[in-house]
């Protein structure tokens, strides 16, 4: 545990990172015992209150408790970050590792893949597949619809690691030792590129909710959900920027931006970590 | 030997120098995309701003992409778009003052059976090319209609109706139809959206209607009949100026307008909107929410409304709105489940929520216009025992439960199996996001499980019949209730050709007879007209095949910094959508403040 | 003769958050004109930072804490940065290490010496840049038209023959050649040293060699020293110390040679080169010298001067 | 560079112009719509009136888009209408072409976007270098956290807040369009300032957002760079700082950072797309957007290609400059 806190101390990155992130989690936790999330749905409370004792954040135009919404629609936001961020991440780490350890035929199909992927606008193919799903979106549908994509980059960046990680000498001295592919994979691979699995996890996350909220801003995203986009979505159809209506925004872009800057901050943090080199050592 | 591993290659002195040319060329290529695009011709100098007109309008996400099309039977053109405002018709009809004022005709007469239309054209009209209007040109795009039939709007009607127009002289068309057509002279009328626009012969002779542009600033295209020349088109802005003479002032018809210039915007967003009219950069818009209006007048005292500056800030279009369930899908089949889910909903706090209060409830699908008044008040008594605005959640309970419908552990209402009812509600627009999160919270805590999707391609699914629930309008009658029964007909025998606009997908064959009955009707008729309305809507009102919600209302703000005498509630000379056909109308009664 | 460098208790730390770490430390010998010497020791002994010490080089964590150098009678801690900059090259050139990428890549090698010339106030025409650089990669044994290679056309002894050329160009008082050839096979590593030779003896300028090939050190250089954990702990002309070795960790060093006349490295020492941050008490040599008694874990041994020309580190010597 | 390196260099373009042009042929097909009878039920149901017989009406306009001939029979039409740069009509807006509805929005894309990328490109990568050499002034040390802060916001979201504070509370820009209401496009000095002022808001939310992104970037090459032994060197040369910077560090650090800025030029066209629609900017993001809500099939297709090729064109163009920046690199067979 001191360790640990050494280690902060050194690196303020993933120390002002994490501490954003759990800020957040401190916010929604509290929050699910001090408001009733029922009230993040429509007609619950009387509309268009600005903030007061009552109602901290305030209501918006449909009779939700802004404070109710951001403690209900944090969660659901992180989740479609998360499931995405995960699948991507799980399906990359695969692919990469069949690609760059087996190399071969393997590789060069999936690279191609992913290069070819990689080239298509992103956003672009996500409102593709957002209009094309039929029935409302579901936030879980939502994190499978922006996970679709989540895979190409992980894959590539994970590829080019393992590839530089399997010329080091130990997994030479384990592969003359006898020891099988996959073993090699897991035993000696896997523990030297868990640092960097975690950080291109943070990035995977934050780029999924960054693909998240754009479609859900557009109007492409689970309606009935009070997510952050969503509610992003209500204050421009509302027009609540020029009617003044200041606290139905402030909420979720404060929000929206800690869950970034949080993110961010610790992805810096876990490249220092996995990467030493860019310590400020100049 | 390590000195002769590698020979000098030829040096490559050449890099900077490629690197420098390299740069230039990326800047020149960079550089010249400020150039103006298409539309930047001589223009007349511009008008001072008390003299024009500045609208937004339609346009999608900021910009105009049919800038170029100006024939609007093309099928991309939109007559909403600026067409309405150059090519003349017949005549206009203002439903707000019920009163029709002949134009390019003069005067028409039906034969007794409704087979024949005599039309009279004014004489010494002229096409803004000199080239005088006759009534070859009024022959010319009715045959040409009726041959295109569904390639253009208006041909299936036309092609149904028409079997050939003749111009037996210069003033005169005679029209033979294939079926009795006592409205074919109001169907070509311009009111709301509809109505033939009449295009010039000598030009349109030839030419694919469908693909033709117009189009040709140098040219003096678009030839119209108006008072409006168009000078500039770019997807930023239409620009339309007047010309110096205009045959319907020179007749006494109308006065010269006094707006010399108009420049249409494509509307780019509320705010947007919102800002420039505070800012008096625009003279009307359109797509503003309720809740926008009081910003509005607190920001700039000079806009108004329809209804000054007062809620519902706006004008009762023709288009009630309506929760519309799929007839065919199961159990929306069954009246009880309709009657009971319109039980469900408290229209008061429907308008409260999501129109701030600024709407009314509607009863029938059409709107209560003065003309219509009659025929509302033919089924007061049916209305009373039907009451599609009531809200009694006991009542819809009851039909619920002896309809064999069940609350489940959830809480929610099922059929005998334990399938749950269920509403979801497609939307788009403007209505949508603001009735639908209500709506479905509403029967939500009535224990109907219901969800909300505002997908794009809502007019697909919701005209192929793709939905359970979907929050639509009727654009149907306006002085006479044969447009609006007409919707709901499962098919017809009177006019050939299946009927598809039923959305409800509702049928009743002694429905579909009465209106049928009544297309045979003329619309002056009313005694007649009221008895079928009540015997149809007898068979209406039990059934409700859609769930009434609200008026719909054009909020328009009209900005009085540059401009007076626009119609509102006061002065209702027309309604004031600068979409709609009539507009015309709006411009030449506007006077500079 | 007089010292044309003479380097002082030089000492140099590096801050770390778990401990500060002295990787020259106290360090102090002189340089004659036109003499050779020679810095021998194993990776991490200090040799190398000292090199870069002398230059003030030194890079954050790091820094200098202690010393003085004088080159020529200027005392290089007093001079202000500007003119330290001026000195090197000027008055001080080093051959770099390695030189396998000690060359700008993506630079001709005529731009890399007319940098030098232009940042040391040496105006001269496109025809005198032609000619001086002809000159110098012809005294190194280039061909002139190398001038117009990209480093990575080069070979690895061409490189560093250019690096040379790079640091005689101004005619240096001293050059520090840090491990030139480390990277070099062995006949390019000859030619290469014979080309330092060479110019060395040309310009009439001092040299010190940094390296930890004993071989090429004992054929090169006129006097040796031999550093160990930051420490110089035996200086001695080459002669002397090869064959009279008086520090135990000497004496290891010259006995691993396979024979003196045969090229060879440093082998078998028993133990491990110690760690900088974590140096044992007393003589850091203890933990590894057959001869350690308890006074030399906690004394730190004084540098003793044996002969005129002969110090030593160590309580034995 | 050889000739032949340059040929292949090509025909690596020309595959992937392929490999685009049909994945972007087979892709929307695959979300099974039904794009004309969308547009025409949505045209029927503007006037109330529906037309009778919209079935044949469909089939007719299939007919001439081709959309009722077997998929192979479309796609090779398909490739052979890509080849003229013939994209077909738009669905929405028949009879424009998408070929023209892309040439009027592409000029303000690009113009917004070039301009954005570059400056922001010039901006973070000399903030980066800077923040990475020891010998900067030290205030420029507390400009890393705010960049860093900015570059994690979306930048759409940054469009909103800038949109409040310079538009809404401060009445300085204008929020929407392409340049002011009634403006007549010319080549004056007026309108190309007045264009400016409208690209302000939405250029300043993506420069904002993207600085962070390339001065982390060089920052993180310009600290392995000076590593580097040729820096150590350049040092022991006795070379000015500024020389070492510039020539030594920057020349070198900057070229990864110049392959991103191919690339992400190479995105200019598809970047924006929800900058330009919250900002109602005349350029290729809207069009798309508008594209996608209408199901507007070929000029869909007619963008993405443009993307696709823009991007394919971004990388060849670097692949051929690049040689120039970096004399390693000279393509021989390996």
């Amino acid at each position: 545990m001191r360790g640990l806190i050494r280690y902060f101390r050194r690196n303020l990155s993933l120390l002002v990172g994490s501490s954003l992130l759990l800020l957040l989690v401190v916010f929604v936790v509290t929050g699910h015992f001090v408001v009733d999330v029922e009230d993040a749905r429509a007609l619950s409370v009387r509309p268009l209150q600005p903030p007061s004792w009552r109602y901290p954040f305030g209501t918006d135009r449909q009779g939700r408790d802004l404070l109710a919404v951001m403690v209900a629609g944090t969660p659901l936001t992180l989740r479609i970050g998360f499931i995405a961020g995960i699948l991507g991440v799980a399906i990359g780490t695969v692919l990469a590792f069949a690609a760059a350890y087996y190399r071969g035929w393997a590789d060069t199909i999936i690279r191609g893949i992913a290069d070819i992927g990689l080239t298509v606008p992103g956003l672009l193919v996500l409102i593709i597949i957002a209009v094309g799903i039929r029935g409302g979106l579901s936030v879980n549908q939502m994190a499978l619809v922006v996970a679709s994509l989540a895979w190409l980059n992980p894959t590539r960046t994970i590829r080019a690691q393992v590839l530089s990680l399997r010329e080091r000498g130990y997994v030479e001295i384990a592969r003359m030792s006898g020891m099988s592919g996959p073993a090699i994979i897991f035993f000696e691979l896997m523990p030297n590129l868990l640092p960097y699995l975690a950080a291109t996890l943070v990035n995977a996350v934050s780029s999924a909710i960054l693909a998240s909220i754009g479609l859900e801003v557009l109007g492409l995203g689970p309606i009935d959900a009070p997510t952050l986009g969503m509610t992003l979505y209500w204050v421009n159809f509302n027009a609540a920027m020029i009617n003044g209506w200041w606290w139905w925004w402030l909420a979720p872009t404060v929000i929206i931006v800690l869950v970034f800057l949080g993110l961010f901050f610790v992805t810096v943090g876990l490249d220092e970590y996995a990467n030493p080199r860019l310590r400020k050592s100049a | 030997m390590a000195q002769d591993s590698k020979t000098a290659t030829h040096p490559m002195p050449s890099r900077r120098a490629l690197l420098k040319a390299s740069v230039l060329a990326g800047t020149a290529i960079a550089l010249p995309w400020q150039a103006p695009e298409g539309g930047a011709h001589a223009q007349p100098a511009a008008p001072p701003r008390n003299r024009t007109m500045i609208l937004s309008w339609s346009g999608r996400e900021g910009r105009w992409v049919d800038f170029e099309l100006w024939n609007p039977y093309s099928i991309g053109a939109n007559h909403q778009n600026g067409p309405n405002l150059i090519y003349e018709p017949l005549a206009y009809y203002s439903a707000f003052a019920d009163k029709t004022y002949m134009w390019l005709a003069e005067s028409y007469k039906f034969a007794p059976d409704f087979k024949q239309l005599t039309i009279k054209t004014r004489p010494g009209i002229t096409w803004s090319d000199g080239a005088p209007f006759s009534a070859e040109d009024v022959a010319f795009t009715l045959n040409s209609l009726r041959d295109l039939g569904p390639k253009v709007r208006w041909g299936v009607d036309v092609h149904q109706a028409v079997e050939k127009a003749t111009a037996t002289d210069a003033n005169t068309v005679v029209v033979d139809f294939k079926i009795p057509s006592p409205r074919f002279f109001f169907f070509m009328t311009y009111k709301y959206d509809i109505g033939v626009y009449i295009v010039p012969k000598h030009i349109f002779a030839g030419q694919d209607f469908t693909t033709f542009k117009h189009f040709d600033i140098a040219k003096g295209w678009p030839v119209t009949t108006g008072p409006w020349q168009v000078t500039q088109a770019t997807p930023q802005q239409k620009v339309f100026d007047r010309r110096a003479k205009w045959w319907a002032a020179e007749r006494g018809l109308a006065p010269l307008p006094a707006v010399e210039r108009n420049i249409w915007l494509p509307f780019a967003g509320e705010q947007q909107t919102a800002q420039l009219l505070i800012t008096n950069q625009l003279d009307a818009g359109t797509g503003m929410q309720p809740a926008t209006f009081p910003t509005l007048f607190r920001q700039n005292p000079k806009i108004i409304t329809h209804a000054g500056q007062k809620s519902p800030y706006g004008y009762m279009d023709w288009w009630p709105i309506s929760l519309y369930l799929n007839n065919e899908v199961k159990p929306f089949d069954r009246k009880e489940v309709r009657w009971a889910l319109s039980n469900y909903i408290d229209r008061d706090q429907l308008i409260d929520v999501a129109y701030l209060g600024a709407c009314t409830p509607s009863k029938l699908p059409m709107p209560q216009y003065p003309p219509l008044q009659p025929y509302f008040d033919s089924v007061k008594d049916l209305l009373a025992k039907h009451d599609t605005n009531g809200f009694d959640p006991k009542k819809g309970d009851a039909l619920l439960s002896g309809a064999g419908f069940k609350k489940d552990s959830g809480g929610f209402w099922a059929d005998a199996a334990g399938k749950r009812v269920n509403v979801d509600i497609i939307g788009f627009g403007g209505s949508g996001p603001a009735m639908g999160p209500v709506l479905v919270e509403m029967f939500k805590r009535r224990g109907i499980e219901s969800s909300l999707g505002l997908p794009p391609d809502f007019d697909d699914r919701f005209q192929k019949g793709q939905y359970t629930g979907s929050i639509y309008g009727h654009g149907g009658s306006i002085n006479e209730p044969y447009a609006t029964l007409r919707l709901y007909q499962g098919s017809s025998i009177a006019v050939p050709g299946g009927h598809q606009v039923n959305f409800a997908r509702w049928k009743n064959a002694a429905y579909d007879k009465l209106v049928d009955e009544m297309f045979a009707v003329a619309p002056d008729n009313t005694r007649k007209l009221v008895e079928i309305f009540r015997a149809a809507m007898e068979i209406w009102l039990p059934e409700l095949p859609d769930i009434q919600l609200v008026q719909n209302y054009h909020r328009i703000p009209m900005n009085t910094t540059y401009w007076k005498n626009w119609p509102t509630a006061e002065n209702p000379y027309v309604n004031g959508a600068h979409w709609h056909l009539t507009f015309p109308m709006v411009l030449w009664n506007l006077q500079p403040a | 003769m007089s010292a044309v460098l003479s380097v002082e208790g030089l000492r140099v730390q590096f801050d770390h958050p778990l401990g500060a770490v002295h990787a020259v430390d106290d360090v102090s010998f002189t340089l004659d004109a036109n003499e050779r010497l020679g810095l021998a020791g194993e990776s991490g002994s200090g040799k190398s930072t000292m090199a870069l010490a002398i230059l003030r080089m030194i890079r954050p964590p790091g820094r200098i804490t202690g010393g003085r150098v004088t080159l020529d009678g200027t005392e290089l801690s007093a001079l202000d940065h500007e003119a330290m900059r001026r000195l090197r090259l000027a008055g001080i050139a080093m051959v770099p290490q390695g030189s396998m990428n000690s060359l700008n890549p993506v630079m001709r090698i005529r731009d890399q010496l007319a940098d030098a010339f232009r940042d040391h106030g040496v105006a001269l025409s496109a025809p005198e840049l032609h000619a001086r650089v002809a000159e110098l990669l012809r005294t190194v044994g280039l061909r002139p038209d190398v001038a117009d290679l990209y480093p990575h056309e080069l070979s690895g002894g061409m490189k560093q023959r250019a690096c040379i050329a790079i640091a005689i160009c101004l005619r240096p008082k001293v050059i520090i050649a840090d491990e030139p050839t480390s990277a070099l096979d062995v006949v390019v590593q000859r030619q290469v040293m014979e080309t330092l030779a060479r110019v060395q003896r040309d310009l009439g300028c001092a040299i010190i060699l940094v390296g930890h090939d004993m071989g090429l050190m004992a054929q090169f250089v006129d006097r040796l020293g031999v550093m160990y954990a930051g420490r110089l702990v035996e200086v001695a002309p080459i002669a002397e110390i090869i064959t009279t070795p008086r520090h135990p960790y000497t004496q290891a060093l010259i006995s691993s040679l396979p024979s003196l006349a045969a090229r060879g490295t440093m082998q078998g020492i028993p133990g491990l080169a110690p760690l900088l941050r974590d140096l044992p008490s007393g003589c850091a040599f203890h933990p590894r010298c057959p001869r350690a008694e308890d006074r030399c874990r906690s004394e730190k041994p004084a540098v003793r001067t044996l002969a005129p020309s002969h110090q030593a580190a160590c309580h034995f010597a | 560079m050889r000739m032949i390196d340059i040929v292949r260099r090509c025909g690596v373009f020309a595959v992937i112009v392929l490999l685009a042009a049909s994945l972007n042929f087979f892709l929307p097909k695959l979300s099974g719509q039904d794009p004309v009878r969308t547009k025409l039920l949505q045209q029927a149901a503007l006037g109330g009136y529906v037309h009778q017989g919209i079935d044949d009406m469909v089939k007719l306009y299939e007919k001439r888009f081709g959309l009722d001939r077997p998929l192979w029979e479309q796609y090779f039409n398909y490739l052979g209408d890509v080849a003229r740069l013939d994209f077909n009509y738009s669905i929405a807006n028949y009879p424009r072409t998408v070929a023209e509805m892309i040439t009027e929005a592409i000029p303000w894309t690009i113009g917004l976007l070039s301009m954005t990328t570059l400056l922001s490109f010039v901006i973070g990568t000399l903030l980066g270098a800077l923040l990475a050499w020891p010998r900067a002034p030290r205030w420029m040390a507390w400009l890393m956290p705010p960049l860093w802060a900015l570059h994690a916001i979306p930048f759409f979201l940054l469009g909103l807040i800038l949109m409040y504070l310079l538009a809404f509370q401060v009445p300085l820009l204008p929020i929407f369009g392409g340049y002011s209401v009634g403006v007549q496009p010319a080549l004056s000095l007026a309108f190309v300032l007045d264009v400016v002022r409208h690209a302000t808001l939405p250029a300043l939310s993506i420069i904002l957002v993207s600085i962070g992104g390339w001065a982390l970037g060089m920052r993180g090459m310009m600290v392995t760079t000076m590593g580097e032994d040729y820096v150590v060197f350049a040092e022991g040369k006795g070379l000015r700082s500024l020389t070492i910077f510039l020539r030594y560090c920057l020349r070198n650090a900057i070229l990864p950072q110049i392959t991103a800025l191919a690339l992400a030029l190479g995105q200019i066209l598809s970047g924006a797309v929800l900058v330009e629609v919250i900002f109602g900017y005349p350029g290729i993001g809207t069009l798309l957007f508008q594209a996608i809500r209408e199901n507007d099939h070929f000029l869909i297709q007619g963008i993405v290609f443009t993307v696709i090729v823009a991007l394919g064109l971004a990388t060849l163009i670097l692949d051929l400059v690049y040689p120039l920046l970096d004399p390693r690199i000279t393509y021989q067979r390996s």
